[in-house]
């Protein structure tokens, strides 16, 4: 058990890490990773309702009519989505300024309706979650590095959390800025995606 | 049919238990919510154009129907005694989008007190001048209604951001949207702040 | 009995001879009057500047083929053709890093990743370009850029001064000012003549299509005539237009790029004339000064597209029919 | 090699060359000690063949590998069998190659033939006369021929073969074409001829297609289209919609070999050496281009190039002693130093292959998905199945890429996949 | 003239994909075939036009008036979700034909922040019906074209020698992004 726990969580971390392995999710991947905080906030606020949307289908993966399931599984994955919208208004306001209209579209972001379907629905809650919690880490992590890579150079700062940064290059680096830019997203995770395949391939 | 009823009753109830958790959510997150918004959007544009107002405007906020909306407005009473207003317009057409303006008018002498930006999404170092730093907007100050506050490429009298022309532009149609919205208003205004 | 061995390599057995190598270097030399120009107009650090940007561009695309270990193709010269672009588009007081990473954005990003020349859909100089105006548009501002000199001519940026001051500013500008180079620029996109002979040379020889130099200033000069006659006060002429910028540079160096443009006539009349429309529109109503640089890229997109209205090949389909 | 001109704006346009006024007369070449004949079948160790090595062969014998073959080569000498051996074409088709030793004691005297004016005759007999009649087509009952073509305007560049043998033999051209009729029941029988060549034209029974002196015109497809209002469907050959096409040669030696009886073996080619010197030489079938080197004093060198038929649409050698065969027209000797490159860049999209492509092929997309390996797609998108093979696109090509061969392994790569299906 | 701006200004300057992030699964990954990319642009004109209209007035008449705004995201995406499927039954049984052709990819749409997306920002903007029909149409066409041009530069950049490692989606999102860069020339336009 303990076995299969941690395969189920750690698969989320490398061997299925969204955004790099399952190519979904992009959106808010491509948009609010200008940096390092943001791509933490989406990540745990993808990861909230990740967990919380895999405990409860796979609770009620008995009770649900099959012929219904997608619009259960809908049902309950938005609910969590207007928890976190609302929670996130009213306690980091300024991040939920920045993250916009990213945050009910976790609602649609293929990755939960994906895992609700092809895991939590067959699976006891406890594997679920697990599986909730590696996949919602993975796609954190994957944001905050892509985060990381597209402020440090296209702002010459690294800001974890609370708009501060943490990590400044200097005053002589004139931030290379098309990397925070809109097209720079894409260059940025083209590149890294390549880089991975790189090493995928050693 | 057994399979039927049984498809409604989950789905209802999935629905309503749903529906109850959010408003519960919804109500106990409510206030906060307001507070945030106030706080963070217009509480920084509002203070920094009212630096010296007696009053909370803030608090003594009140909205008016504009015929397609509503705006909220910012009453305000200056230390001279004269009364201001404040609300939001929004310019359209700036480099990244229509750009949120604050602007505030002393009722008494019809004259601007000030504008300040609000939201955008301008480059960096470039159009973000325009909320950033301050030389940009306070040429709005002091600047009677019936001014022209077109950019001076526009054959107004506001000079552009050097490198931020669209910004600029943006900015002063939200500019020129207020003094079309006030004299519109001013008579529902004044009766407000009676 | 001999037993010579012969070559047994298969056709051509007779070709015309042109290659790759004598495309880019007719290419350079189409540059050469614009680019002396610029020296003497600027000085040494004008041909500081388009001495690193080339050697740069050579020795980026050497490192890449080194690192990938595949052969140097830095022998058909593409490299140098997008240096020397890229350092003629540049001000002369440029500073060196960010020549070094222009350069690498220019021919990593915009050629070798794509699998090296003529792979790219996009023309490399320009993605280079582009890239670096939205990273440090500051160091592209030619009017702060010559500060320290001495003209004896208006020395304000001919666009920029239409943006913001109004089409009234064009009137600073004399048309013979453009065409010889009596304004301040990029140091290999001032001076007109210089530019118009390079481009009907290259054109003469075959080396640029004419069709997309032909369309695309006509583009910029239709376009530009019809908001100039609709209000002369708000926009500037048609002349003024094609005679101040990167326009000339564009229209006979930029557009002409091969990888990135049609092969057919239509669909290069369309682009050519796309691209000029585009530039108009946005030095006219968008927000940018000039606009040679991301309409052209802009009309590099439409190009697979347009390409798909071509002539049908002999006999094609009859065999269903 | 045709350099491009300084002025390119326009593209390229290459003229044929015409024959001279007053055109040389050939050089006979001695008949030579060994005889190489190719022929379109492979050894099969398996089964019993006809010939072997050490065999007495006559002068006019029909050679055959088995009872059941349809492919035969004639000796034109009488001599022994010095070898048989197998060797392999251009996409590694396997052939076989048989080598004759030349007896000049034995009195060669050419067998008599009995000629019977029929095509099947034809086809059994008659197939290797010089120029290479396509007798078997015409034989086939599945080909329904309308139209027969002689091409008396040549079809590359550099050569004059044709335009040769037609200018000398107009009696026995007009001779030969008269027993095609017969044999063939075509009634429309046409020459093409180049506009200048006009005044030697064979008047009376023959339609004279005058065509155009800029290459391609003188291209079947192009003959077709010009010609005859008809458009080459893409992928068909000209048979397939009813038009033979033959040379004036093999119409000549037929009308020959009517009024011998006997076999003819002599073959007309253009020879064009180092210094682009045209030679006219007439040898027998079978005679290594060694001897007629030596013959003329060409000096080969190691690395220079043979190409058998012309500079567009010819393919190169890989040894000196290949033999002159009944359909080679032309041979060029190139220097090794003015062998072009062939380069391994990709296409830049110039566009030049495009606008001279007389098929109006989108050879620059073409390519790519022929180095891709999508012959499919090359052929339903991009036209594979078009090209006349005129060899112009990587005559221009500036990335130097060999079209002309990514286009032909295109072509017989469809043929297998369209095969196995 | 208000509408036409909105027109331009939602296919170009705040293209849905190249400016607003929204629908880029998609856009990656329905954009290798050119068949491909026309089938599901078809498609999305024709859903999100359709849930524009719908969600609008959901909002409009039920949200609102109940002043339940904050169901909102339930209310949205299950609309969306059974407009697809509706329309897909729909489609099956009356219009083969079309069917066929944009079958595979209505399922997709249901997961297309695109879609939402575009309804979100019609209540965010505070249009009224015919703006937001406008807004819906013009963002759909923005989407069809962006997806359209990129497919066509991407069959091109697949035909060439792309290295190893970057090969496929990897130089697709590069590409997209140098689209991306491209259509900021439409800035400040409207
Ligand atoms: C790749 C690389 C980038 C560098 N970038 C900078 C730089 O951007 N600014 C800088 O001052 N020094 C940089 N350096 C370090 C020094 O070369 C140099 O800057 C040093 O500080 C002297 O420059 P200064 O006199 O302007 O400070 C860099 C070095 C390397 C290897
Ligand atoms: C890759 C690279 C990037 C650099 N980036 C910057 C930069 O953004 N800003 C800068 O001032 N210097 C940069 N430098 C180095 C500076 O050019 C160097 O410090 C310069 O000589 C001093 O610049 P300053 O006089 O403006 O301080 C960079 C160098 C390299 C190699
Ligand atoms: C990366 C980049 C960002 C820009 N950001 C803005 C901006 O935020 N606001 C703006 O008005 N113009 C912006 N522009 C457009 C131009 O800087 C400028 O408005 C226009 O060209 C006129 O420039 P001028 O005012 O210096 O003449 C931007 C251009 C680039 C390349
Ligand atoms: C991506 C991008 C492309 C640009 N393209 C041009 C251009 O082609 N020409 C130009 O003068 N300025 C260009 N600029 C700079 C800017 O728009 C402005 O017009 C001038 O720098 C002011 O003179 C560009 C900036 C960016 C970020
Ligand atoms: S001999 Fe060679 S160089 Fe001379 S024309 Fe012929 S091919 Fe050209
Ligand atoms: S390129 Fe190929 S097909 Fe064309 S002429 Fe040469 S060998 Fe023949
Ligand atoms: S060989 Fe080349 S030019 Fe000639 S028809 Fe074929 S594709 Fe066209
Ligand atoms: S001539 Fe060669 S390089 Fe030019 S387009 Fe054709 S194939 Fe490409
Ligand atoms: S995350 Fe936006 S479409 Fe997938």
């Amino acid at each position: 058990m303990a076995q299969s726990l941690a395969k189920e969580f750690t698969k989320g971390l490398w061997a299925e890490i969204p955004p790099f392995r399952l190519v979904l999710g992009l959106c808010p991947t491509l948009a609010v990773t200008k940096s390092v905080e943001n791509g933490i906030g989406m990540g745990l606020a993808t990861t909230f309702v990740l967990v919380f949307s895999n405990l409860l289908i796979s609770l009620l993966r008995n009770v649900i009519p099959p012929k219904v399931r997608i619009a259960c599984y809908i049902v309950i994955i938005a609910t969590f989505v207007t928890i976190v919208e609302l929670v996130m208004q009213a306690y980091t306001y300024p991040l939920f300024l920045t993250l916009g209209i990213f945050i009910p579209l976790i609602v649609v972001n293929c990755i939960v309706l994906g895992r609700a379907e092809a895991f939590a629905s067959k699976n006891t809650p406890v594997l679920a979650v697990a599986d909730g919690l590696g996949i919602g880490i993975g796609f954190t992590l994957s944001l905050a590095s892509l985060g990381a890579v597209r402020e440090i150079i296209g702002a010459g700062t690294i800001t974890i959390w609370g708009g501060n940064p943490v990590f400044a290059v200097g005053d002589w680096y004139h931030p290379f800025s098309f990397m925070v830019e809109a097209p720079g997203a894409f260059v940025a995770l083209g590149l890294m995606l390549a880089g991975m395949n790189l090493i995928g391939k050693k | 049919m057994r399979e039927m009823i049984s498809m409604i009753v989950v789905l209802t109830l999935l629905a309503s238990v749903s529906g109850g958790l959010l408003a519960a959510v919804k109500s106990g997150t409510e206030l906060r919510i307001e507070e945030q918004v106030l706080k963070f959007q217009k509480a920084p544009a509002i203070e920094s154009l009212f630096s010296d107002v007696t009053n909370d405007p803030l608090k003594e906020r009140f909205t008016l129907d504009t015929g397609d909306r509503t705006l909220q407005i910012f009453p305000g009473k200056m230390k001279d005694g004269s009364r201001a207003v404040a609300f939001e317009t929004s310019g359209k057409g700036g480099y990244g989008g229509d750009i949120g303006l604050m602007v505030g008018i002393n009722v008494d002498s019809d004259q601007l007190v000030g504008a300040r930006v609000t939201t955008h999404a301008e480059t960096p170092g470039l159009g973000s001048r325009a909320k950033d730093d301050l030389t940009f907007v306070s040429q709005f100050n002091s600047r009677p209604l019936d001014a022209n506050l077109a950019l001076k490429a526009d054959n107004g009298s506001i000079d552009a951001i050097s490198g931020a022309t669209v910004t600029s532009r943006a900015v002063t149609r939200a500019a020129i949207q207020a003094q079309e919205l006030y004299s519109q208003l001013k008579p529902e205004i004044l009766k407000q702040i009676q | 009995m001999n037993n010579t061995k012969l070559t047994v390599s298969h056709a051509p057995f007779w070709h015309d001879g042109d290659n790759l190598f004598k495309k880019n270097l007719n290419f350079m030399l189409a540059l050469l009057p614009a680019a002396i120009f610029g020296i003497l107009q600027f000085g040494a650090p004008a041909l500081g500047v388009m001495a690193l940007s080339l050697s740069c561009a050579m020795l980026w695309e050497l490192v890449i083929n080194l690192v990938s270990k595949k052969p140097a193709t830095i022998g058909d010269l593409e490299a140098a053709v997008i240096g020397l672009l890229f350092g003629m588009m540049l001000p002369a007081i440029t500073p060196w890093w960010l020549i070094v990473v222009g350069t690498f954005v220019a021919v990593f990003v915009g050629k070798m990743i794509f699998g090296g020349i003529g792979s790219s859909p996009f023309n490399p100089t320009l993605l280079g370009m582009a890239v670096l105006m939205m990273s440090w548009k500051m160091f592209f501002d030619f009017d702060t850029a010559y500060v320290d000199y001495e003209f004896a001519f208006t020395a304000l940026a001919p666009l920029a001064a239409v943006k913001t001051q109004g089409a009234a500013a064009a009137d600073l500008f004399t048309l013979g000012d453009l065409f010889m180079g009596r304004e301040v620029g990029a140091v290999g996109a001032t001076f007109g003549l210089g530019l118009i002979i390079g481009g009907i040379y290259l054109i003469l020889r075959g080396y640029a299509r004419w069709e997309l130099s032909v369309s695309f200033i006509a583009g910029i000069l239709i376009t530009a005539f019809l908001f100039h006659a609709a209000s002369p006060q708000n926009y500037a002429g048609p002349l003024f237009h094609l005679l101040s910028g990167y326009t000339l540079l564009g229209a006979f160096f930029l557009i002409t790029e091969s990888a990135s443009s049609p092969v057919n006539r239509i669909p290069m009349l369309l682009y050519g004339f796309l691209g000029g429309v585009v530039i108009i529109l946005m030095r006219n109503i968008g927000a940018y000064a000039d606009g040679t640089i991301l309409a052209i890229l802009l009309v590099n997109v439409v190009s697979p597209l347009l390409d798909n209205i071509r002539p049908n090949a002999l006999g094609r389909g009859m065999n269903n029919a | 090699m045709i350099k491009r001109s300084f002025f390119a704006l326009s593209r390229p346009r290459l003229t044929y060359d015409l024959l001279e006024p007053d055109p040389l007369e050939p050089q006979t070449i001695p008949v030579p000690d060994l005889i190489t004949l190719f022929l379109t079948e492979s050894i099969d160790s398996k089964r019993p063949a006809l010939i072997k090595k050490g065999d007495p062969v006559e002068k006019g014998q029909k050679l055959v590998l088995y009872e059941d073959s349809t492919a035969y080569a004639v000796s034109p000498v009488a001599g022994t069998i010095k070898m048989i051996d197998s060797y392999s074409d251009d996409f590694g088709a396997i052939a076989t190659c048989i080598i004759i030793a030349h007896d000049p004691v034995r009195t060669s005297q050419a067998q008599s033939m009995e000629m019977s004016e029929d095509i099947s005759f034809a086809a059994a007999h008659l197939l290797k006369l010089p120029g290479a009649p396509p007798f078997d087509i015409l034989a086939d009952e599945n080909v329904n021929i309308t139209t027969i073509v002689i091409t008396g305007a040549d079809t590359d560049l550099l050569t004059t073969t044709s335009q040769y043998v037609t200018t000398s033999h107009i009696r026995d051209l007009e001779q030969g074409a008269k027993i095609l009729k017969q044999i063939t029941n075509v009634s429309r029988i046409c020459i093409t001829l180049p506009e200048s060549l006009n005044g030697n034209a064979p008047t009376a029974s023959l339609q004279v297609l005058q065509t155009g002196t800029v290459y391609p015109d003188t291209l079947p497809a192009m003959i077709m289209k010009d010609h005859l209002d008809q458009i080459l469907p893409a992928g068909k050959t000209p048979e397939e919609m009813g038009v033979c096409f033959i040379r004036a040669e093999a119409v000549v030696s037929l009308a020959r070999a009517f009024a011998a009886k006997a076999y003819i073996f002599e073959k007309h080619v253009t020879l064009v050496d180092k210094n682009a010197s045209r030679h006219r030489i007439k040898a027998v079938i079978g005679t290594p281009l060694s001897n007629i080197f030596s013959q003329l004093d060409i000096q080969v060198n190691d690395q220079d190039r043979i190409i058998i038929g012309g500079p567009m649409r010819g393919y190169a050698t890989f040894t000196v002693h290949h033999p002159v065969t009944p359909d080679m027209d032309t041979v060029v000797v190139q220097d090794q130093r003015i062998i072009p490159k062939i380069s391994d860049t990709p296409c830049v999209n110039c566009g030049k292959c495009v606008q001279i492509c007389p098929a109006d092929i989108q050879v620059n997309l073409l390519v790519r998905f022929l180095e891709t390996n999508q012959y499919e797609e090359a052929t339903d998108k991009y036209d594979l199945d078009a090209c006349i093979e005129c060899g112009l696109c990587t005559y221009v090509c500036t990335s130097q890429i060999a079209l002309g061969q990514y286009i032909r392994l295109g072509k017989h790569e469809l043929r297998k996949l369209r095969a196995d299906v | 003239m208000e509408l036409f701006e909105l027109a331009i200004g939602s296919i170009f300057i705040n293209n849905i994909i190249l400016a607003q992030f929204l629908g880029i699964c998609p856009f990656i990954g329905t954009s290798k075939k050119m068949e491909t990319a026309v089938g599901m642009a078809m498609a999305v004109v024709f859903v999100m036009v359709m849930a524009g209209m719908i969600t609008w007035s959901v909002d409009t008449f039920l949200l609102k008036a109940l002043n339940v705004e904050y169901l909102r995201t339930l209310s949205f995406i299950l609309v969306i979700a059974s407009l697809v499927q509706f329309v897909e039954m729909f489609l099956k049984k009356s219009i083969p034909g079309l069917y066929a052709g944009l079958g595979i990819f209505l399922p997709l749409i249901t997961t297309n922040c695109a879609v939402m997306g575009t309804c979100l920002l019609n209540i965010g903007n505070e249009y009224d019906f015919t703006s937001a029909l406008v807004s819906a149409f013009s963002y759909a066409l923005g989407f069809g074209l962006a997806l359209v041009l990129f497919a066509g530069v991407r069959e091109r950049v697949n035909l060439g020698r792309v290295p190893g490692p970057l090969q496929d989606t990897s130089i697709g999102l590069i590409t997209a992004g140098i689209i991306a860069l491209t259509f900021t020339s439409f800035r400040g336009m409207v």
